[in-house]
C-alpha cells in the first residue's frame, strides 16, 4: 500500500480527479447497483469538475460477490488511480471491498450500505445514509405511536443482511416500546428467489397482528403483499429504505396502498434547492421518477467532491480527512453529519403509498 | 447394385479402411470376411451413412450416395443390422420392430411385415412386450434382425449376425438369411463364421488391415490354403 | 392448526405445486431425449415473459397474440440453442454439455441484465387475475390464476403423453433418446428430431413463464434462476426423463414446501433446505426417483 | 519426500502460470516487488492459485474418478467458516456476533493460520464423508443433484445457525494472512499431491471406477472405500481453498457459497479437461485471468476528450459467450486427458492451428 | 470341491432365468457351460461373483459361503471373470489395465502412494513387474503402453483373460471368450486357454458357443436351457445327447 496519490503528485501535477465506483450491475442485486449508478452519473454529469479538473468516473462491476467486489476495489485503486470511490449496494459487497481499501488507505463512501459493519473498524469507510439500528427504531416507533400496534410479526429474507439485520433491530425497539417480549408474534423467513409467500401469510393471518414488518427488496416485498391482500390480510405492512422504488407501486397495484416505509428522503419533505435540482434532473435524464437510490450515490459523489473542495487536495488521506469532518452538507437525501463511525447522522422520512404515490408522512429525526 | 469405389475411412489418425472397392450386384449375397479390426464393420458403417468416407464414392444404381445422413440411405432401401445389435434397451420388443418400420407409412403392409417377423422368430412374439434391454444377447440378435427387415430394404447389411448365437441359432440365422435372399433381397454380408458366410455366398472379399486382399466365388475361397487356414480353422483342429 | 387454515395452506400448496409441475415437464422432456440437464431452460421462462410483457406494454397487442407470440418465439429461442451450443456436442462427454448449457444460461440472464436492466419490472395481467379478484370458498381464498394453472398443467401433461407414447414422433424421440446411430439406421432424421423435442420443450417453457408471470407478477433477467432450480429437483424427484414423475414431483414439492412453513414455521428459513433433504431421501430409496426408471445395466 | 526433476518440472508449470499473468497485465514488480503483497495482479495470482486447489480437487472427483459431484462450494464453505471462526481474535468475533452471541469456546478460541487452515480441510473432509458414505451410492446426473443438495444444505445451516456463523450477516476481520506464498504453496501442494495420488495404484483404481465400475469392481476394487477415498481428498482441498479464500477476502457470507461458485470451478475443470491436471492449472488460470481481463470493456474510457461509455454487463456477455464457444470448439478441454509436456504443447499449437484453419476453410 | 452352487435361483422380476441350478467344479477342472441363448448362462455367473445376490441357494468357494457377498470380496477370495462384452478400462493403457487387478494387494497406504515412499515405490516397482510378466506369458508385452481400446478385438479378449489372472484366481470365469473370433484365432485362443489353466492351476468355468472350443477343450459340460440344467456329461455325452441337440446344437452338428 503506497501512498500512490503522494508519490505521484510530486512527478507531476495532476489534471483529472479519478473516482471510482464498485456497484453490483450483474447478479441478483443487479437492480441496485444500476439504480445507484444512474444517480453516480447524473451527479458527475451536473458536476464534472472539481478544483478546476475534470472528474472521471470508473465503474467496476462487482457481480454481486464478494471475491468481485474486493478484486473491482484493487482495480480501481491500482489500475485507476482513484483517489476515492463510491459503493456498495449491499452491505456484505462494501465489507469485502472496504477491507481493500483500508489496506491502500483509500477512502470510500457508501450509499445505501446500511449495516453497522460496514463502517465498524475501518476508518476509511463513510456513508451517506443512515443505519439499521436507527431505521428499525424509527419504524417500531412508528408502529407503536402512530399506528398504535402492539403485537407484529415479522417476515424477512433470511439470506439478506439487511433484512436480517433490520428485523433484528425493529425487534429490539419494539419489545422495548411494548415491554412485551412476546409481542413479536412470529419471525417468519424466506430465501431470495422465493416468490410464493402464501404459507408465511396464512400463518400471518392465524396470527392476526396489528402490522406486519418486512423488511426485503421491492420486488418480493411488493408480490408478499399482493399475496396478503388476496389472501384478505388487512394488518398495514411495514418496511424500509429497499422499498422506495417506482417498481413497488407499479407491481403491488392497488395492494400496496398504505403500505409504510422508512426511507432516506422525499421531496415533500426537504424541498430543499438540491432536491429539487436533483428530482428534474432526474426527470429529465431518464424520464422517469427516481428513487432513493439514485438519490444516495448522487449525493454520494457530492459529498466526495464537498470533500475534495474544504480538503484542496485529491490526496486520498486528505480526502479521507474531509469527509470525517462533513458538517451539515446539504444533500438530496437531508443533511448529513458525519458521525465517529463515519455514519451519516442524519433524519429518516416515513412514507406511505397512497393513490399510487409515495406520499410523505413525517421526519423523524436522530435520537 | 450398389458399388464401392476407393473407398478411405480414418478414425483421427487411425486409418480404418484404405481404398476398398467393391460391387454388390442386385440379388446377391455377398460375404465380407477377415480377421478382427479389418476395417469390415468400418466398411458397412460408412455405406450406411454412419461415417463419413475421407474419399472414394459409394452408389446405389448408379446414383452417388456417398456421404448422405443415415436417415436418406434407409429411405433408398439399404438397411443395417449392426454389430452388437443395438437394439434399444427402454422400448419394449414390440416398439423396436416398429421403429424399424419408422420410414414405412402404409399401416397393413407394416402389419403384415410384423407377422413375418413374428412368425420368423417365434421368440420375439413371446417377448413382445418385454422391454429390449433384458432379453439375452441371442434374443437381442434376432430382434435386431426383424428390426432391419421391418424396413423392407431392398439391399440387408448384416454385421456378424451370429455373433454370440448358439449353433442351433447360429444355423437359423443363416436358413433365415438363404431365405431373405429368396425373397428378392440383396445381401452384403460380414461374418466370422466363414464357412458358412462361404458357403451361402456368391461372391466374397477377403479384407486385411483396411484392404482386400483377396476376392473371389464363395466356392473358390472355400478351397483356397490361405482361407482355410485362417479363416476356416482347417487341419489343428484338436479334439 | 384450524381446518379452514388447513385447507388454506393445501389450496396454496397445489397452486404453488401445479407451477413447479408445469416447468418440470419441460425440463424433464429435454432431458429425456438428450441426456442434457438444460440450465437453461429456466431462463427461457424469462424470455417468455418478457416478450409478454413487451408486447402488451410497448406494443399493445391483444392478450392471444402476445401469448401465442411468446411461446412461438421462446420456441424458436430453444432452437437456436440447442443448435449453436448442443448439437456440435453431441458425442462430446454429457459434463461437456451440462457446461455449455450453464454457459447459455449465463449468456442469456446477462443479456437480459444488459438489455432489459436489472430493475424488477411489473409484469401486466389481465384484469380476471388481479390480486382482488380471488375467490372465497368455504374460508378457503383461492386467486383465480390457482383454477388455470392446474387445469394447463394436466392439459399438456396429456398432451405430452400422449405425443410420446402414442404417436410415431414419440417414439422415435424415445429410440433417439437412447442412440443416435441407430436411430438414424432406422431412417429417423435425429437433428429434426432433437429440435422438435426442444421446440416443444422450449414452448412448455414458453407456458410456464407466463403462468409464472401471471401467478407473480414481478419480472426481471433472473426471474427463471430459481424456478430453473426447483423445477430441476421437481423433476430429479419424480425420476428425471419422467414427464408424469415431473408433476408428481413439482406437486409434492410445492406442497412439501408450503406444509414446512405451515407446521414449522419456526424453521421456515430451513425450507430449501428441507426440499433437498427430502430429495436426497426419496433418491436414496429409490436412486432414479418416484418413477424413474430403472436403469437395470444387464452385465 | 524426494523432489525429483520430474516435479520440479510440475512447480515451474505453476510459476509460469504465475509470471504469464503478472506479464499480461503488465505489472512484474506488482509480483516481485513482494513487500505490500497488495498489488491488483498480486490478487488476480492470489485468486488463479486458490482457483487451481479448487479446480484440481473437483477434477480427481469428477475427472479421474468419473463422479458427478456438484457439491464443491458447500465443503467450500465449511473450509471457509472453520478458518473464519479459528483465526478471528475474539474482539473482531465480539464486534461481529452483535445480534446472537458465538457460542463457547469459539468465542474464544483463537488458533494460527496454519492449524487452521488444515483443521478447514479435515472439516470439509469429514463431512464429505457424512454426505459421501449415502450420496456415493447414487449414479450420474443422481449424484449430481444429491451433492448439490448437500452443499445447499451445508449453506442453509450456515445461514440459520446464526449463533455459530452469524448468519446471513457473515463474518468480517478474518486476518489477512494470505500471500503469494500461502496461494501458490497450497496449489503447488494440491498439484503434487494430486500427482503422486493419480500416477499411482490408487490414482488407477480411481481412473478404474471411471471408465467402468462393473469391471473395476471384478477385478476385487471396492468402489465404496475408493469413491469415498477421493472425495475425501477432494474435499479437503476444496476446504483448504474455502479457507485461502476467506483469509484473502477478510469476509465472508452464505450467499458467497451458493451453486454458481460451484459451476464456476466444474468450469475450469472442463475446460481444462477432464482428467488433466496441468489443463486444471491452465484453465484456472485463464478463466480467472479473462473474468479480470474483460473488465476493460465495461469500463469509460477517456482517450483525450472523447468518452467512450463501457456497457455494465457486457463482461459476463462476452464471458459467457466466449465462454460455450471454447466448450463447442474444444469439447474435451484445453488438455483432453493429457498433461503438460513440451511434445504436448507442440501438437496443441498445431491443433490450434488446425481448427483455426478448419474454421477459416468453412465460413470462406 | 472348490467351487459349489447348491439350488440356485434367480428370478428377474416375473422372469425365472435360472432355477435349482446345482454345480460342483474340482481343482483344475475345466467345465463348460452351454445353452441357447438366454437360458441363463451370464446370470449363472453374475450371481457367483455377486453382481446379483440369487433368489434362493448357496454359492461356497473352498467350503466358504460367498452368496449374497459383495463382487469385489469374492474376486479377493479367488474368483475371477470376462465379460460377455468387453469391459476393458479402454482409456486406460494396456499394464494400467493389469496393474487395477493387482491394486487390492497393495499394503501400503494412501499416504505411502501421496508421498512417494520407498515402501511404496518398491511396492509399484513389484507389481509392474508381475504385470509384466503376466503380459508376457499373453503375448501383450510389446503394446504394454498403448490404451487398451486401441488393441485389436483379439487382443482385447486376452487383455481380459490377463487382467483377470493378475488378481490371482482359483477360479475363473469366462464368458464367450472366442466370440468374434475367426477360426484360426478360437483355436489359437483354446490353446491359450489350456495353457494358462496348467500354468496357474485354475480350475475354470468357460460359456462359449464356438463348439469346436467347448467342445475342444471341456473337461466336463453343462447344459442350461431355460435356466435349468438338461444334460451334463462328457463332451462326447453332451453332443450325443438329444435334447440338446435340440434345444441347442441343432441336427447339422459341429465338430
Ligand atoms: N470408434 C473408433 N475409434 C477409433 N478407432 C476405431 C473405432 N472403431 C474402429 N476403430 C479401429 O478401426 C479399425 C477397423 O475397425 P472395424 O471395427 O471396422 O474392424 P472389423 O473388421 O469390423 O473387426 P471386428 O471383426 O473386430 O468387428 C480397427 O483398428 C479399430 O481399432
Ligand atoms: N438384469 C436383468 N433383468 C431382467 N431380466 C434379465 C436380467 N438379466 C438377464 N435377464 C434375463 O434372464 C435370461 C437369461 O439371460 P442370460 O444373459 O443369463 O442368458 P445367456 O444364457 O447368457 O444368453 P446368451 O448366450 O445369449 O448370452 C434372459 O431371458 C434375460 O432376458
Ligand atoms: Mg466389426
Ligand atoms: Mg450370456
Amino acid at each position: 500500500g503506497q501512498p500512490q496519490g503522494q508519490a505521484q503528485e510530486e512527478e507531476q501535477k495532476p489534471t483529472e480527479v479519478h473516482i471510482g465506483v464498485y456497484e453490483p450491475m450483474t447478479g441478483p442485486s443487479a437492480s441496485g447497483g444500476q439504480m445507484t449508478w444512474e444517480g453516480i452519473q447524473l451527479a458527475n454529469e451536473m458536476y464534472p469538475e472539481v478544483l478546476g479538473m475534470p472528474v472521471k468516473l470508473h465503474l467496476e462491476d462487482n457481480k454481486t460477490d464478494k471475491t468481485e467486489a474486493a478484486n473491482a476495489v484493487t482495480r480501481l485503486i491500482d489500475q485507476k488511480k482513484v483517489v476515492a470511490i463510491i459503493g456498495s449496494y449491499g452491505s456484505s459487497l462494501s465489507i469485502a471491498g472496504g477491507e481493500v481499501a483500508k489496506n491502500k488507505k483509500i477512502p470510500v463512501v457508501g450509499c445505501s450500505p446500511t449495516n453497522p459493519l460496514v463502517t465498524q473498524d475501518n476508518p476509511y469507510y463513510f456513508r451517506v445514509c443512515f443505519i439499521d439500528p436507527f431505521q428499525g427504531k424509527v419504524m417500531a416507533k412508528y408502529a407503536y405511536d402512530n399506528l398504535g400496534a402492539r403485537t407484529a410479526v415479522i417476515i424477512r429474507n433470511v439470506q439478506d443482511d439487511y433484512a436480517v439485520g433490520l428485523a433484528n433491530y425493529f425487534k429490539q425497539a419494539f419489545i422495548e416500546l411494548t415491554g412485551d417480549s412476546k409481542s413479536i408474534l412470529a419471525e417468519l423467513e424466506y430465501n431470495t428467489g422465493d416468490q410464493d409467500f402464501t404459507a408465511q401469510l396464512t400463518q400471518t393471518a392465524s396470527l392476526a397482528p396489528d402490522v406486519i414488518f418486512a423488511p426485503g427488496n421491492y420486488g418480493d416485498s411488493a408480490l408478499m403483499i399482493r399475496q396478503a391482500r388476496s389472501l384478505k390480510i388487512t394488518a398495514p405492512f411495514l418496511g424500509g429504505d429497499t422499498w422506495e422504488a417506482p417498481e413497488f407501486i407499479e407491481i403491488g397495484g392497488a395492494d400496496v396502498e398504505g403500505a409504510t416505509l422508512s426511507t432516506h428522503y422525499s421531496v415533500q419533505a426537504t424541498g430543499t434547492d438540491v432536491s429539487k435540482e436533483f428530482v428534474d434532473a432526474y426527470r429529465a435524464k431518464y424520464g422517469k421518477e427516481p428513487n432513493a437510490f439514485a438519490a444516495l450515490g448522487y449525493d454520494a459523489y457530492l459529498m466526495i467532491l464537498d470533500a475534495i473542495k474544504r480538503a484542496n487536495s485529491i490526496n486520498p488521506e486528505d480526502i479521507r480527512d474531509a469527509l470525517a469532518e462533513t458538517r451539515d452538507f446539504k444533500g438530496v437525501t437531508g443533511t448529513i453529519t458525519m458521525d465517529e463511525n463515519g455514519d451519516a447522522n442524519k433524519s429518516a422520512v416515513i412514507l406511505q403509498v397512497k393513490n399510487g404515490k409515495f406520499e410523505y408522512l413525517t421526519t423523524v429525526e436522530p435520537f | 447394385m450398389l458399388e464401392i469405389i476407393d473407398l478411405h475411412v480414418s478414425y483421427g489418425a487411425i486409418r480404418a479402411v484404405q481404398g476398398i472397392s467393391l460391387k454388390v450386384p442386385d440379388g446377391k449375397i455377398i460375404a465380407l470376411i477377415g480377421t478382427n479390426g479389418a476395417g469390415k464393420s468400418t466398411t458397412l458403417r460408412t455405406i450406411s451413412g454412419l461415417l463419413k468416407p475421407e474419399a472414394g464414392r459409394i452408389l446405389l444404381d448408379g446414383e452417388d450416395i456417398t456421404g448422405l445422413p443415415a436417415k436418406d440411405i434407409v429411405k433408398r432401401g439399404i438397411s443395417m443390422v449392426p454389430e452388437g445389435r443395438h437394439v434399444f434397451p427402454d422400448l419394449t420388443v414390440y416398439e423396436n420392430l416398429m421403429l424399424g418400420a419408422y420410414i414405412r407409412t402404409n399401416r397393413q403392409e407394416v402389419e403384415a411385415q410384423l407377422e413375418e417377423v413374428y412368425n420368423l422368430f417365434p421368440r420375439l412374439r413371446e417377448r413382445k412386450s418385454q422391454l429390449a434391454g433384458t432379453l439375452s444377447g441371442g434374443e437381442q440378435q434376432m430382434l435386431a434382425l426383424g428390426r432391419a427387415l421391418m424396413a423392407d430394404p431392398k439391399v440387408l447389411l448384416m454385421d456378424e449376425p451370429s455373433l454370440g448365437l448358439a449353433p442351433v441359432l447360429v444355423q437359423e440365422i443363416f436358413s433365415l438369411i438363404k431365405r431373405i435372399h429368396e425373397q428378392g433381397k440383396t445381401l452384403l454380408l460380414i461374418e466370422q463364421n466363414a464357412r458358412a458366410a462361404l458357403t451361402l455366398a456368391h461372391y466374397a472379399y477377403v479384407l486385411e488391415t483396411g484392404r482386400i486382399v483377396m476376392e473371389g466365388t464363395g466356392a473358390e475361397l472355400l478351397v483356397n490354403d490361405d482361407v482355410r487356414r485362417i479363416y476356416l480353422g482347417e487341419g489343428e483342429i484338436a479334439v | 392448526m384450524q381446518l379452514s387454515m388447513f385447507f388454506q395452506h393445501l389450496a396454496n400448496a397445489v397452486s404453488l405445486g401445479s407451477l413447479y409441475a408445469l416447468v418440470a415437464i419441460g425440463y424433464t422432456m429435454v432431458y429425456g431425449i438428450l441426456r442434457l440437464i438444460n440450465f437453461a431452460h429456466g431462463d427461457l421462462l424469462m424470455v417468455a415473459a418478457y416478450i409478454v410483457y413487451y408486447g402488451r406494454g410497448m406494443f399493445h397487442l391483444p392478450w392471444p397474440v402476445s401469448i401465442v407470440l411468446a411461446v412461438a418465439l421462446t420456441s424458436g429461442t430453444g432452437i437456436i440453442v440447442e443448435r449453436a451450443a448442443y448439437r456440435p456436442l453431441r458425442n462430446s462427454p454429457r459434463t461437456t454439455i451440462l457446461i455449455s448449457a450453464i454457459g447459455v444460461s449465463f449468456l442469456v440472464e446477462n443479456l437480459g441484465l444488459v438489455v432489459f436492466g436489472g430493475r424488477p419490472q411489473s409484469f401486466p395481467l389481465p384484469a380476471m387475475f388481479d390480486s382482488g379478484s380471488a375467490k372465497e370458498i368455504a374460508g378457503v381464498r383461492v386467486e383465480n390464476i390457482t383454477f388455470v394453472i392446474p387445469a394447463v398443467t394436466l392439459l399438456l401433461l396429456l398432451a405430452l403423453l400422449h405425443i410420446v407414447h402414442r404417436t410415431k414422433v414419440g417414439m422415435a424421440m424415445r429410440a433417439v433418446a437412447r442412440d443416435f446411430d441407430t436411430a438414424g439406421l432406422m431412417g429417423i432424421d435425429v437433428n429434426r428430431i432433437i429440435a422438435v423435442t426442444f421446440a416443444i420443450g422450449s414452448a412448455l417453457a414458453a407456458v410456464g413463464g407466463i403462468m409464472w408471470a401471471m401467478k407473480f407478477p414481478q419480472i426481471n433477467p433472473l426471474m427463471g434462476m430459481m424456478p430453473g432450480m426447483k423445477c430441476f429437483i421437481a423433476a430429479v424427484f419424480g425420476g428425471i426423463g419422467n414427464i408424469l414423475g415431473a408433476v408428481i414431483g413439482g406437486f409434492l414439492l410445492g406442497v412439501a414446501e408450503i406444509m414446512i412453513v405451515a407446521f414449522l414455521p419456526s424453521i421456515s428459513g430451513y425450507r430449501d433446505a428441507f426440499a433437498f433433504v427430502i430429495l436426497i431421501g426419496t433418491l436414496l430409496l429409490r436412486p432414479t426417483g418416484l418413477l424413474g426408471e430403472k436403469v437395470a445395466e444387464k452385465v | 519426500m524426494q523432489l525429483s526433476r520430474y516435479w520440479k518440472r510440475d512447480i515451474v508449470i505453476l510459476l509460469v502460470a504465475a509470471f504469464v499473468v503478472a506479464w499480461a497485465n503488465g505489472d512484474l514488480e506488482g509480483l516481485l516487488g513482494i513487500p505490500g503483497w497488495q498489488s491488483y495482479t498480486v490478487r488476480i495470482i492470489n485468486m488463479c492459485a486458490i482457483n487451481t486447489v479448487l479446480a484440481l480437487s473437483l477434477n480427481l472427483v469428477n475427472g479421474f474418478t468419473g463422479q458427478f459431484s456438484l457439491g464443491h462450494a458447500g465443503f467450500m464453505a465449511l473450509g471457509a467458516y472453520t478458518t473464519a471462526l479459528l483465526t478471528m481474535s475474539a474482539a473482531a468475533k465480539d464486534r461481529v456476533f452483535f445480534m446472537t452471541p458465538l457460542v463457547e469456546p469459539l468465542r474464544k478460541l483463537t488458533l494460527p493460520f496454519l492449524p487452521s487452515l488444515i483443521l478447514a480441510g479435515l472439516v470439509a473432509g469429514v463431512f464429505s464423508l457424512v454426505v459421501g458414505v449415502p450420496a456415493l451410492r447414487l449414479r450420474g446426473d443422481y449424484l449430481g443433484i444429491a451433492t448439490l443438495g448437500f452443499a445447499e444444505i451445508i449453506r442453509l445451516v450456515i445461514q440459520n445457525a446464526r449463533s455459530v456463523t452469524n448468519g446471513a450477516l457473515g463474518l468480517k476481520g478474518i486476518p489477512p494472512v494470505v500471500n503469494l506464498w500461502w496461494t501458490l504453496g497450497a496449489a503447488v501442494l494440491c498439484y503434487l499431491m494430486l500427482k503422486n495420488l493419480i500416477s499411482s495404484s490408487y490414482g488407477r483404481a480411481f481412473k478404474s471406477i471411471r471408465e467402468n465400475e462393473i469391471a473395476a469392481q471384478a477385478m476385487g476394487i471396492d468402489l465404496f472405500k475408493h469413491k469415498l477415498l477421493a472425495f475425501f481428498i477432494s474435499s479437503f482441498w476444496a476446504g483448504v481453498g474455502g479457507g485461502l479464500l476467506a483469509s484473502l477476502l477478510t469476509t465472508i457470507d452464505p450467499v458467497q457459497f451458493k451453486f454458481p461458485l460451484t459451476f464456476q470451478v466444474l468450469l475450469m475443470v472442463v475446460l481444462g479437461g477432464m482428467g488433466s491436471l496441468s489443463g486444471s492449472v491452465i484453465s484456472a488460470t485463464i478463466v480467472t485471468y479473462l473474468m479480470e481481463f474483460l473488465r476493460v470493456v465495461e469500463e469509460t474510457h477517456y482517450l483525450g476528450s472523447i468518452t467512450i461509455p463501457g456497457v455494465p454487463g457486457l463482461r459476463m456477455v462476452i464471458f459467457s459467450l466466449t465462454l460455450v464457444l471454447v466448450v463447442v470448439w474444444y469439447p474435451k478441454g484445453l488438455m483432453g486427458d493429457r498433461e503438460l509436456s513440451a511434445e504436448g504443447l507442440k501438437q496443441l499449437l498445431a491443433r490450434f492451428r488446425k481448427a483455426i484453419r478448419l474454421k477459416g476453410e468453412s465460413s470462406s | 470341491m472348490i467351487l459349489e452352487v447348491r439350488e440356485m435361483r434367480m428370478q428377474f422380476g416375473g422372469l425365472l432365468a435360472v432355477d435349482r441350478l446345482n454345480l460342483a467344479l474340482k481343482q483344475g477342472e475345466l467345465v463348460g457351460l452351454i445353452g441357447p441363448n438366454g437360458a441363463g448362462k451370464t446370470t449363472v455367473f453374475n450371481v457367483i461373483t455377486g453382481v446379483y445376490a440369487p433368489t434362493r441357494g448357496t454359492i461356497t468357494l473352498e467350503g466358504k459361503d460367498i452368496t449374497g457377498m459383495r463382487p469385489d470380496l469374492i474376486t479377493r477370495m479367488g474368483i475371477a471373470r470376462t465379460f460377455q462384452n468387453i469391459r476393458l478400462f479402454s482409456r486406460m493403457s494396456v499394464i494400467e489395465n493389469v496393474l487395477v487387478s493387482l491394486h487390492w494387494r497393495l499394503r501400503s497406504g494412501v499416504f505411502d502412494a501421496i508421498l512417494q515412499t520407498r515402501k511404496y515405490r518398491d511396492e509399484e516397482a513389484e507389481m509392474r513387474a508381475k504385470a509384466m510378466d503376466l503380459l508376457a506369458r499373453v503375448n501383450l508385452d510389446s503394446v504394454a503402453d498403448l490404451p487398451a481400446g486401441s488393441l485389436p478385438y483379439g487382443s482385447q479378449r486376452r487383455l481380459e483373460i490377463c487382467r483377470a489372472l493378475a488378481t490371482e484366481p482359483k477360479v475363473l470365469l469366462l464368458d464367450e471368450p472366442a466370440a468374434g473370433m475367426n477360426p484360426a484365432e478360437s483355436i489359437e485362443l483354446m490353446k491359450f486357454i489350456q495353457k494358462i489353466r496348467d500354468e496357474f492351476g485354475l480350475t475354470i468355468l468357460l460359456i462359449e458357443h464356438q463348439m469346436r472350443v467347448v467342445m475342444g477343450i471341456s473337461e466336463r459340460i453343462v447344459v442350461l436351457d431355460h435356466g435349468v440344467v438338461i444334460a451334463e456329461g462328457t463332451p462326447r455325452e453332451v453332443s450325443r445327447n438329444p435334447r440338446v441337440i435340440e434345444a441347442y446344437l441343432g441336427v447339422e452338428q459341429h465338430a
